[in-house]
């Protein structure tokens, strides 16, 4: 006998207890799963049926590439950034992430990928600007489809999904590839963005750029995980795990991962083993928190060093190419240093263009009494002519 | 008024039902205009203000979302960027805090940040406030925190008619609209002709709801009926209270505002939210700023207290009601007997 | 040779690329995933060997609390409940996660876990006080060591992490359980409070009630992933599957996990597949997203009826007992409906205790506004005594 | 003021350094003070506050967390129901955003929602304002979002002793404080003697930082020096400005600054927080509210402007300065030539 006559409570059935459809995976795991050693190419047999000119195009854009890295870092030096965040050593990554999309993809860096945007082709001035400080975001985004550089960590990573399961409901050929560091696993959008993205089999590839550190925050206190490419399993898309300083097998697996997406098969969450040799930024102190052994270890790794090591073992590193790939990325330097040495121009009205599409009246009565200021400070300095232009309107 | 065309028949409607009909006609007229989050596609919402949008227009353009708040705003941020125009539903008010980074840092900012390059015409409602007798973490008047953050238009309507207005208004903007629908008229009904909707509503135009000459009561939401209520019963009073709703809180109309202020010499800002620190501060301060010599006594505020929303069963005492406004008005100094140091 | 000669630029190394140790999984994956298949005891040979007496303990609460949940959906019919989230059809869950922690174990429930506070031994009413309305949290969480049932979606989850973890840093033994819906995983604090979890190695165990439904999103809008238990991997904790509907199997399981959170084994993420019989809530109308037929399939696995069909097999559903488990339950029943059919006390004037610990000035001033309009209203329906009592500093 | 033991040794310090003390003191004191953030460990915090912690008391009571700000607090949450009394940094203002729901719906709440059975001692330390020529998201004064939360209590030092002393009443105090630093204060210099620290300032008391009888500056943290710089200045055109350093916005100190204005007649409110919804709306509402009758101007603000925080090369025309306190204390209607409609 039962002993429940309540409404709702059930009798005996009879006939086994049939696991009702939603308890059986969906998805096989197995595929999903990461290798657990970072995929590498240079220095192995595969590398040496890479098309030469892939190998030297990737070359070219490392080391421009790092000359962008040491220039920057250098007008810090001299005051004309405010601050950089430098990817010296995470090239690789940065080159790879710009080259596997398509011109119409689109591409969402954060604060540290300025590089991936220059090699994107980003004029590398606006690609600038707001770490000298003029303004925010620099550029037009939808110039080179190239996401604002994103500072709040693992923001931007939803805007990618959203982005591309945009494009893909209205029927465009578009991949979004979005980047964010170690440090931004941990953050809640970074689960959010991926479980949309998986739900919704969005065209999108997540670039994680395992560098190390978050600061001074080593990745054994950030996760406990195999590797951050086993996430990708939780959310229900393939994980692939890269050897960061790898540039052709970054460029192969995102390429991959970028193909995927664009025939329908979803989203990817590739990891790249790598290591920023500079400090987080030219503010900080990286002493602080590892030791010159352990750079040394990476700079015995650098991405640069092992490129040369598979031209040189197939001759393409030729000195004609090495010359004109130095002098390409000397060129770079120079109209860099030039173009960031002037003062750019400054509009103090401008701050009250763009907060709405058209100013509202206390924007427009706020904007009146900095104009006032600003007259009457230009006269206090016997200078009329600073009498800055009137603020437009926002164009519609 | 008049009109020489026969008017459309007007029925009652809810304001639910016509803000369901602004999201409809919306999506009619602009195939960019998609609505998401959760809840939204099959069950219709659970004030069910989207129903029936994802068997008209499909589940790609009314989709129910993972259940993330910041994933939803977030994603709607990126289909924005894509020239979409997202509506976003935020099931209640305290659960659209966890999207308060993408809210603060992205929405607001973006055209901002990238010079105009990329705008935001992205509505996000948020179902608030309290009277329902929702248990905690569900009756929240959080606009405080939107109208301290630049660059989000804050608006919300009182009315049948404006909830329609107001929301084709939002749905159209090119900049972001934290559209905060007041839980408790989700269910108060009004002639209106859902057929021949009037006119939309600009953003950013208080109106006067109730015309008076001894005060005015500056209100919005879920208080405008109230302060309705309290001006009809103030007649007895002798007051004869002019109601203003702001409707729009960002931007702001003082014109309408400064205009009934003067005439009338007193007012008091009723609103749910908490006091310290909310909307009425800033509204006092600038009335006052604007209309000072016109002032017969401070501008006073009735106003939720301040403290964490209580539960339902104690919330009317938490809430302004006719008597608390009543009493307020009577401190409005009629007979130059205020003492100082007593404040709201 | 090589074109780089900038400072920072490496030279050719010589010996092959070391990967450094970071690039090393530091924890085997295989045995963090989850079965693909729920584990399942009743019905199986295992389940022979269970002791009567804990198959008839989790039998007696499955009774009480199935009448439990059908007494406090009939109270919101009578208006003596604002609202109530059931559990019908997950109590297995419920219980099991009660009897698996020790008196010291802390529990953190989500709004629909009532009945696992009520199965560690908080009072029904106390449970209902958040529903009933008369207050937020009903008892004081340190009594039974219970948090709050908690509104906003998966926060609770964090709060066990930083209980576990301040327990384990102050040397006692403590474990937290902490549960949350299928829908909840999607929300960032989800993430984030496993990841905190498995970084610090806190005692926590994380239930995951996948009762198929977020209100009427089904899980495959939730989720791609092969199951919510494989999310485990991705923080380096055990995932495990368990079908929740299997009273017997969830005991198991939670037990394992709490035993080995107490032995410092670190987090385990358990996902328990079983199904919401009820509407989310009294409020909702469950035949708007799912069909009869498919609750149907559900009914015939009914965490009841599959105790019932092992007690009866192994000769355990005696009349005697039978008897006395509806009856225990009729009294739980009949106890919650008595005191549930009188208003609770309500003091208005306790809104503004404990906003902090002492009254600031301006909530005294306002507590005196309400006493004011309070008196007022007494005096105008004649009722003097409705004055309350003065509103009490909160203690220190 | 006079004492007959011999004081100790002043000298100087900066406010970060002072910060630092007061955590290291209340650990030594308390060990259940515990001490957690992104890179507070090793790295000592980005902006050194935390230096030498970790070294002192281990890893375990000033900990490096995972880069997640709602796991970070929610954590702290739990910590603090068993007993511990976290302090918890936010990197910076805009960073404590995706904490925001702990913080709304849980911190603030939870010893409401358990009828004080579960006190929140926790200390939630943000470094706030501009000033330093941070990139977007690194300089927003954000205190607004806290005041409109009621539970929280909000503080802010404005000089080396109060860092110390408010620093060490937060941790103290049995309910959550958002402690807000002033971080181009960090570096800020004032004799100051660590081995002897003044009484610890209790929270809820503002202080008078210069007496003045022409009109009362009301202001706090960063917008301190800025205000007793520009009663320097003041003096020039014949102004003797009374300075208010709030300190603590909630609970607030409506004595000390109501007595100031009575006093003086007219108030300016300065703060770097946008206008429209910021703190000086409230601050200006309740003043006007309690000492209307002693007003001979409405209380002006003078405050960052209703927009994004700008790029570092332009965010000296945003923020608060001399001349523009100046200019709108010249608007106090010293000869009664005031004309209504041109607000602040
Ligand atoms: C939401 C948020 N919290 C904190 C910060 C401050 N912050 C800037 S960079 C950084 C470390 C990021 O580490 P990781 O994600 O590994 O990227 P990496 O800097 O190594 O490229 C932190 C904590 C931020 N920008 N955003
Ligand atoms: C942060 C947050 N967002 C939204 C809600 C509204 N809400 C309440 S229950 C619910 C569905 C939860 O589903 P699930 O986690 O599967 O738990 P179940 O109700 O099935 O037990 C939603 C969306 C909420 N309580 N909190
Ligand atoms: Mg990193
Ligand atoms: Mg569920």
């Amino acid at each position: 006998m039962t002993v429940l006559e309540q409404p709702g409570s059930p009798r005996h059935t009879s006939g086994p207890a049939v696991p009702p459809p939603a308890w059986r995976p969906r998805v096989d795991p197995a595929p999903l799963l990461p290798d657990t050693e970072p995929y590498r190419l240079l220095g192995t047999d595969a590398a040496r049926r890479l098309d030469p000119g892939l190998l030297k195009r990737l070359y070219t854009e490392l080391v421009r590439g790092r000359r962008y890295n040491t220039q920057a870092t250098a007008l810090t030096r001299q005051g004309r950034l405010a601050v950089y965040p430098s990817s010296t050593g995470q090239e690789a990554c940065q080159v790879a992430a710009a080259l596997a999309l398509q011109e119409q993809d689109w591409l969402f860096p954060s604060y540290r990928d300025t590089l991936a945007a220059v090699a994107r082709g980003l004029d590398p001035v606006q690609a600038l600007t707001l770490l000298r400080g003029d303004w925010h975001t620099g550029y037009d985004p939808h110039e080179h489809r190239i996401a604002p550089l994103c500072t709040p960590l693992a923001t931007q990573l939803p805007h990618a999904v959203g982005l591309a399961h945009a494009a893909r409901l209205k029927g465009d050929d578009v991949v979004a590839l979005a980047m964010v560091g170690d440090g931004g696993t941990s953050e809640g959008d970074f689960h959010e963005a991926l479980n949309f993205a998986a739900v919704w089999q969005a065209p999108v590839v997540f670039l994680v750029q395992n560098n190390g550190f978050a600061i001074s925050v080593p990745l054994d206190k950030q996760t406990a995980a195999p590797s951050l490419a086993h996430k990708a399993v939780g959310y229900g898309m393939p994980g692939r795990l890269v050897d960061g300083n790898d540039a052709p097998a970054v460029h192969e697996v995102l390429t991959e991962a970028v193909r995927r997406a664009r025939e329908g098969g979803g989203p990817t969450l590739v990891e790249a083993v790598t290591y920023r040799l500079d400090a987080h930024t030219n503010a900080d102190d990286a002493t602080r928190y590892r030791t010159e052994a352990e750079v040394e270890t990476w700079r015995a790794h650098d991405p640069i060093a092992l490129m040369e090591r598979e031209l040189t073992g197939r001759g393409l590193l030729t000195d004609a190419f090495a010359t004109a790939t130095r002098d390409g990325a000397e060129q770079l330097a120079a109209a860099l240093r030039d173009r960031m040495h002037t003062d750019p121009p400054l509009d103090p009205m401008a701050l009250f263009d763009h907060v709405f599409i058209r100013q509202t009246g206390q924007l427009r009565d706020q904007a009146a009494q900095l104009r006032a200021e600003l007259d009457a400070e230009a006269e206090a300095d016997g200078t009329t002519a600073a009498t800055p232009a009137p603020a437009q309107e926002a164009r519609p | 008024m008049t009109t020489t065309a026969q008017p459309t028949a007007r029925k009652p409607a809810t304001m639910a039902q016509a803000l369901t009909r602004a999201l409809r006609d919306a999506m009619a007229e602009d195939p960019t205009v998609h609505v998401m989050g959760e809840d939204v596609g099959t069950l219709g919402g659970v004030f069910r203000v989207t129903d029936g949008l994802a068997a008209e227009f499909g589940a790609d353009r009314c989709s129910d979302t993972p259940l993330a708040e910041a994933g939803i705003l977030g994603t709607a941020v990126g289909m924005a960027m894509y020239g979409l125009r997202p509506v976003v539903e935020m099931q209640f008010d305290a659960f659209a805090y966890p999207a308060f980074e993408q809210l603060a840092s992205h929405v607001a900012r973006m055209r901002n940040r990238t010079r105009g390059a990329v705008p935001m015409p992205l509505t996000i409602r948020i179902p608030y406030g309290g009277g329902i007798g929702g248990v905690e973490h569900h009756s929240d008047s959080s606009e405080a925190y939107y109208l301290a953050t630049p660059g989000l238009q804050v608006v919300t309507p009182a009315t049948v008619e404006d909830a329609y207005g107001l929301l084709r208004a939002a749905i159209a903007s090119d900049d972001p609209v934290v559209f905060l629908e007041p839980k408790r008229l989700y269910w108060s009904r009004a002639d209106w002709s859902p057929d021949a909707p009037a006119p939309v509503a600009p953003i950013g135009r208080a109106e006067v709801r109730r015309p008076g000459s001894s005060a005015t009561l500056l209100t919005y939401g879920p208080s405008l009926p109230v302060c309705l209520e309290a001006a009809e019963a103030a007649r007895a009073e002798g007051w004869d209270l002019e109601v203003v709703d702001l409707r729009s809180l960002v931007p702001f109309d003082d014109d309408t505002v400064c205009a009934s202020v003067r005439r009338t010499g007193r007012a008091v800002v009723v609103h749910e939210a908490n006091g310290f620190g909310g909307p009425g501060g800033e509204i006092a301060a600038r009335v006052t700023e604007r209309c000072f010599h016109h002032l017969e006594a401070p501008v006073l505020r009735v106003t939720g207290f301040d403290i964490p929303y209580p539960p339902p069963m104690l919330e009317r005492h938490h809430l302004p009601g006719v008597d608390r406004i009543l009493d307020t008005v009577a401190r409005l100094q009629w007979e130059s007997r205020w003492t100082e140091g007593r404040g709201a």
